[in-house]
């Protein structure tokens, strides 16, 4: 079940989604045989304290997070977190974050070179920070300039994480395609909001939040097979993916990997379930390798 | 430390006060290792998306006990199980109380559903070699936790219906060792008098596993910790009570 | 619990959805006395077959469904739905749809004044048409065309229902309070994709349909909440209540009224259910009145 | 017509073949006034958020009776309530099979679970003063439903185990009035020979009640009708069968 994503060989085509999997030491129980690779917690070049809490919010068939990206930094993140991943057996991306495009960039010459970083997923989506986030994401031309000053400072995979708050992500993923990205991953959260009865006012301190979880997977599946349809670079499909075969409606839909987020809070071995009840349905079918799947892909 | 997760079956189910009921679930591996303080993260499928966390009532060889109200979905949902019906139970979660050995005496108080970890706590100070003295309170008599495994109770309640009036802290002796759980409010009054006592905090959470970084706890020293994690147990005067939000909304109730 | 809405008394704040309520003639079962105002089906000049089955497919707290509005066009309403209309105790308002601003404009005018038709909800977001429907909402102008053409045909209350599918749905928002609509209806469904397994193809004919019900209900929130920021004119609140804390988190959320669409589908007493319970919830809190709820509601 | 929502207790489960199983519930007001045909919209809290429709299978003074396999999340659940659970239950719904009494010959044709209707269907058209023949199909003899009513039944299984080789279509004697349930393949092929037969047919359904337009029919005069209200029964000539989905992709099945 090997894939290749822009230029990199995964062992599997089921990968940790960012914020969910923090730096990939918390959770003792996980099988990691099964991990693709992993996608770290969010960082920006400095270390960020996050929101005040509350910081989450159950919603039916998801949740809403405002974590803010806390996070403890480029230096600390290069001290405490890649020196453990460069021995790990699957690699580890960064998932970078910047109040400009030049921050960005800083950021990714700041980690490129360090052994354990293996490629970076630049997030321009993150909907619960003030300065940048999805602000890169919405419009084509701010999203290309942080894709180009990532693409300029590495060599190593470069992946971009879009928002879903568009009403045409077509066009943000070709605008970051031709500024040189490796793959797009589709997508962040939704921007949502719920209502505390008893104080009157939003539940997160933050006021919104990013919904995750089931509840969105349709959507999710959706852009994930807008953007697969809108460039040539691999897709990879977030969103609500829970079992086998909401991954597999997203590679069907045209994804060439996917990443399991919000499961893992329920399930610590949602990822090599999904992994194995892939392989699983493979074998049931009849088809001897992912590439065999039929896809719904049609070109316009 | 090592973490199980468990489709364990419902053993038994009884009620301790008013809307108050105790519920075994067969969890040897989890039974064998808990720790007073520490907690598991409880899901049942169909039912809400996250697991709910829920402190360790008590531990026998094969058995956890923990205790509860229904207070919004999830909790009514478990309390609708009976014997012989399973939920998936993931812990034990969190770092429990430190209870270093010694002849000193422990102050052991509780609020409400704060009861949970204290009948492990009793267990573990006693083990430890510690005088104990549990101070339990709640708003009206009906509302006392029935349960005190042997130990001698000083009780308290808001309308004076049993023991002091007043609040649990306000009726609790001073002691080497203070050890408290309940709602955040009481916590905080807790801190003011006890700077250096250990609680049992409150926080929602996303994953209960340090993942997610949904539990935030304001820290006094700036920045925040997670509550499944370095917590749910703290010293009190770490803690920003200011900033920690005191009253967790479940459901909708006036 | 009247509201006024756009210089419209209401008797109550929870109105029926457009398409989920047929013409109102269908559930026998239903306690009109809580019904504030029915919206129709959408409909346009000319009847319309509809799309093919499969229509709808359930999701996590969801269901996507995509109908092509199917409907007997506007003879037909005027003939067989508005005489019935025009003996109830609560008003009926029809969603119109079109291919261009002028054939909203000639719906309008044929509807105009016809006994039981008491006023429009302009459906600018419909995504189940090849032609129209999201175009108008996506974009500012288009909007505002749309709602210039309905507004200068009719002086009964004139409606416009949003799309989702924006990055900020403000700019629509005061696009079409300024080209005179009463009210705005926040939010239609978001576009979703879901993929049949054995079929290795989408399950909906249509390829994609619109998500409703619970699941959206915090993404409604944040941008009825948002449209209410934006503009003067009342916002009334759709997307997932299916009981009256659903409802209630809307109004506090700043919307003068909500719609009740999919809920109806699993329990046909769900509007009269969400009324009496806000009503007690009101109660129980010591409010006088629906106008003392609390609002969270800054003004930028 | 009226409409019932009703709170109804779980009163029996049997099985009747291999994962088939027949459910009573408690619904006098439902069993007073079915006919033939007609369907049940049946939901569960927690559960999928949509109703699942289930054709009344007997009806008594009280008690309907649905059969039903699990093919999914909500039959799954279904089948895992045991005597004293409730469902919640609307009905009786959509217009059932006509049946003029007169002394005709009838021929009832189901196909795996299209068996649902035919116990009632057969009470009706007796009642009406015809001679009913039932052929019931399906795959193997273990999947046959082992009811049946007292009524002779011409089997057929596509491998032969029971009764004829081959389909209940192809095992069917002719008759002046034809009702069939099955497969929408099966009663394509059943449309083929008797165009002017009832079929009860299948398809999604969001609301049941015809307000939600999403169980559309499609006609061989154009347009589309509603399966829950026109239907579920219609004149087999009446459906254009090459524009019906075959095949209902319930759970993910090879
Ligand atoms: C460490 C710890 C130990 C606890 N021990 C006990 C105990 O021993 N006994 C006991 O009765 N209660 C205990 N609680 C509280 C218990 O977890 C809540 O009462 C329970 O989660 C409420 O769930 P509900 O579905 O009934 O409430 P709901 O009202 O349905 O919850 C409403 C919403 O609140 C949110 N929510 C609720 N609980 C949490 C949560 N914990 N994390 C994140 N979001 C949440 C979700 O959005 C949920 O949908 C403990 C909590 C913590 C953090
Ligand atoms: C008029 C009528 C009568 C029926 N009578 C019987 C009967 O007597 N016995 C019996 O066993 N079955 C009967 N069925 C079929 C039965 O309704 C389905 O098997 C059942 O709904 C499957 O639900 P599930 O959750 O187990 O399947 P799942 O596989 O979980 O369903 C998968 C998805 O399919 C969709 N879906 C499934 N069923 C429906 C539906 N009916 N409408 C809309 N969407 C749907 C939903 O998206 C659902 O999430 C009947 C169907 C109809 C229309
Ligand atoms: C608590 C939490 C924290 C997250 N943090 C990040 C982050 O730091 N960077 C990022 O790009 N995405 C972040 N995400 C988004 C996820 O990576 C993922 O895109 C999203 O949750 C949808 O997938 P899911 O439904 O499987 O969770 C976070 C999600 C959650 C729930
Ligand atoms: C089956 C179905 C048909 C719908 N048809 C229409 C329509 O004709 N016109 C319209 O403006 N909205 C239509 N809608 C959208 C609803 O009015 C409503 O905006 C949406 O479903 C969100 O609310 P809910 O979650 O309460 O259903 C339809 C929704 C459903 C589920
Ligand atoms: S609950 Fe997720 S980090 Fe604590
Ligand atoms: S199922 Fe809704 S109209 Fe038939």
């Amino acid at each position: 079940m090997s894939v290749v994503i822009g230029g990199m060989r995964l062992r599997g085509p089921v990968l940790a989604a960012s914020g969910t999997f923090g730096y990939g030491t918390e959770v003792p129980l996980l099988e990691r045989r099964a991990l693709g690779a992993m996608v770290s917690k969010g960082i920006f070049l400095r270390a960020r304290e996050g929101t005040a809490p509350p910081r989450i919010a159950e919603t039916p068939s998801g949740m809403l997070n405002a974590i803010g990206l806390q996070g403890p930094g480029a230096d600390a993140l290069i001290s405490d977190y890649a020196p453990r991943w460069a021995e790990w057996d699957f690699p580890v991306l960064v998932n970078i974050n910047g109040e400009s495009a030049s921050e960005y960039g800083e950021l990714t010459a700041r980690l490129d070179g360090i052994p354990g970083v293996a490629g970076f997923e630049i997030n321009i989506s993150c909907p619960n920070v003030e300065q940048g986030g999805l602000y890169f994401g919405n419009d084509p031309r701010a999203a290309a300039a942080v894709t180009e000053a990532v693409r300029k400072r590495t060599k190593l995979p470069v992946w971009v994480k879009l928002t879903p708050m568009v009403s045409d992500i077509g066009v943000i993923a070709r605008a970051v395609e031709s500024a040189g990205a490796d793959a797009l991953c589709a997508i962040n959260t939704f921007v949502g909001m719920s209502i505390d009865l008893n104080a009157y006012r939003p539940r997160l301190s933050f006021r919104t939040g990013g919904l995750s979880g089931p509840a969105i997977r349709p959507l999710a599946i959706h852009l994930a097979h807008q953007a697969a349809r809108a460039v040539d670079i691999p897709v990879i499909g977030i969103g609500g993916i829970m079992r086998a075969e909401d991954a597999l409606e997203f590679l069907v839909a045209g994804c060439a990997a996917v990443q399991v987020g919000t499961a893992t809070f329920v399930n610590p071995n949602a990822i090599a379930e999904v992994h194995d009840g892939i392989a699983a349905f493979l074998d049931s079918r009849g088809f001897s390798s992912l590439s065999s799947l039929p896809r719904y892909l049609p070109r316009d | 430390m090592n973490l199980f997760l468990l489709d364990a079956p419902i053993t038994s189910k009884r009620q301790v006060a008013r809307g108050m009921f105790v519920i075994g679930l067969h969890a040897p591996e989890i039974a064998n290792s808990v720790r007073a303080g520490q907690f598991v993260n409880l899901a049942l499928s169909p039912g809400p998306l996250l697991r709910r966390p829920f402190s360790v009532y008590r531990a026998s060889a094969d058995h956890i006990e923990i205790v509860l109200k229904a207070v919004g979905a999830g909790t009514a949902q478990l309390l609708a199980l009976e014997p012989g019906d399973r939920a998936s139970c993931l812990g034990p979660l969190g770092r429990g109380f430190e209870l270093a050995a010694g002849p000193q005496t422990a102050v052991l108080v509780s609020g409400g559903l704060g009861v949970a970890p204290m009948p492990l706590a009793a267990r573990d100070a006693r083990a430890a070699g510690m005088r104990v003295t549990w101070v339990h309170g709640a708003r009206t008599a009906a509302e006392l936790c029935a349960e005190t495994d042997g130990e001698t109770v000083i009780w308290a309640t808001d309308d004076g219906s049993q023991g002091t009036a007043g609040t649990a802290v306000a009726a609790a002796p001073d002691a080497e060792v203070v050890l408290g759980c309940g709602p955040n409010r009481m916590l905080a009054a807790l801190a003011e008098r006890w700077p250096a006592a250990q609680v049992a905090l409150e926080t929602y959470m996303g994953c209960g596993t340090g993942v997610c970084l949904g539990c935030a706890v304001p820290l006094k020293g700036g920045g925040f910790d997670r509550a499944c994690k370095e917590g749910p147990v703290y010293r009190a005067a770490d803690v920003d009570w200011s900033a920690l939000p005191t009253h967790l909304s479940y459901a909708v109730t006036a």
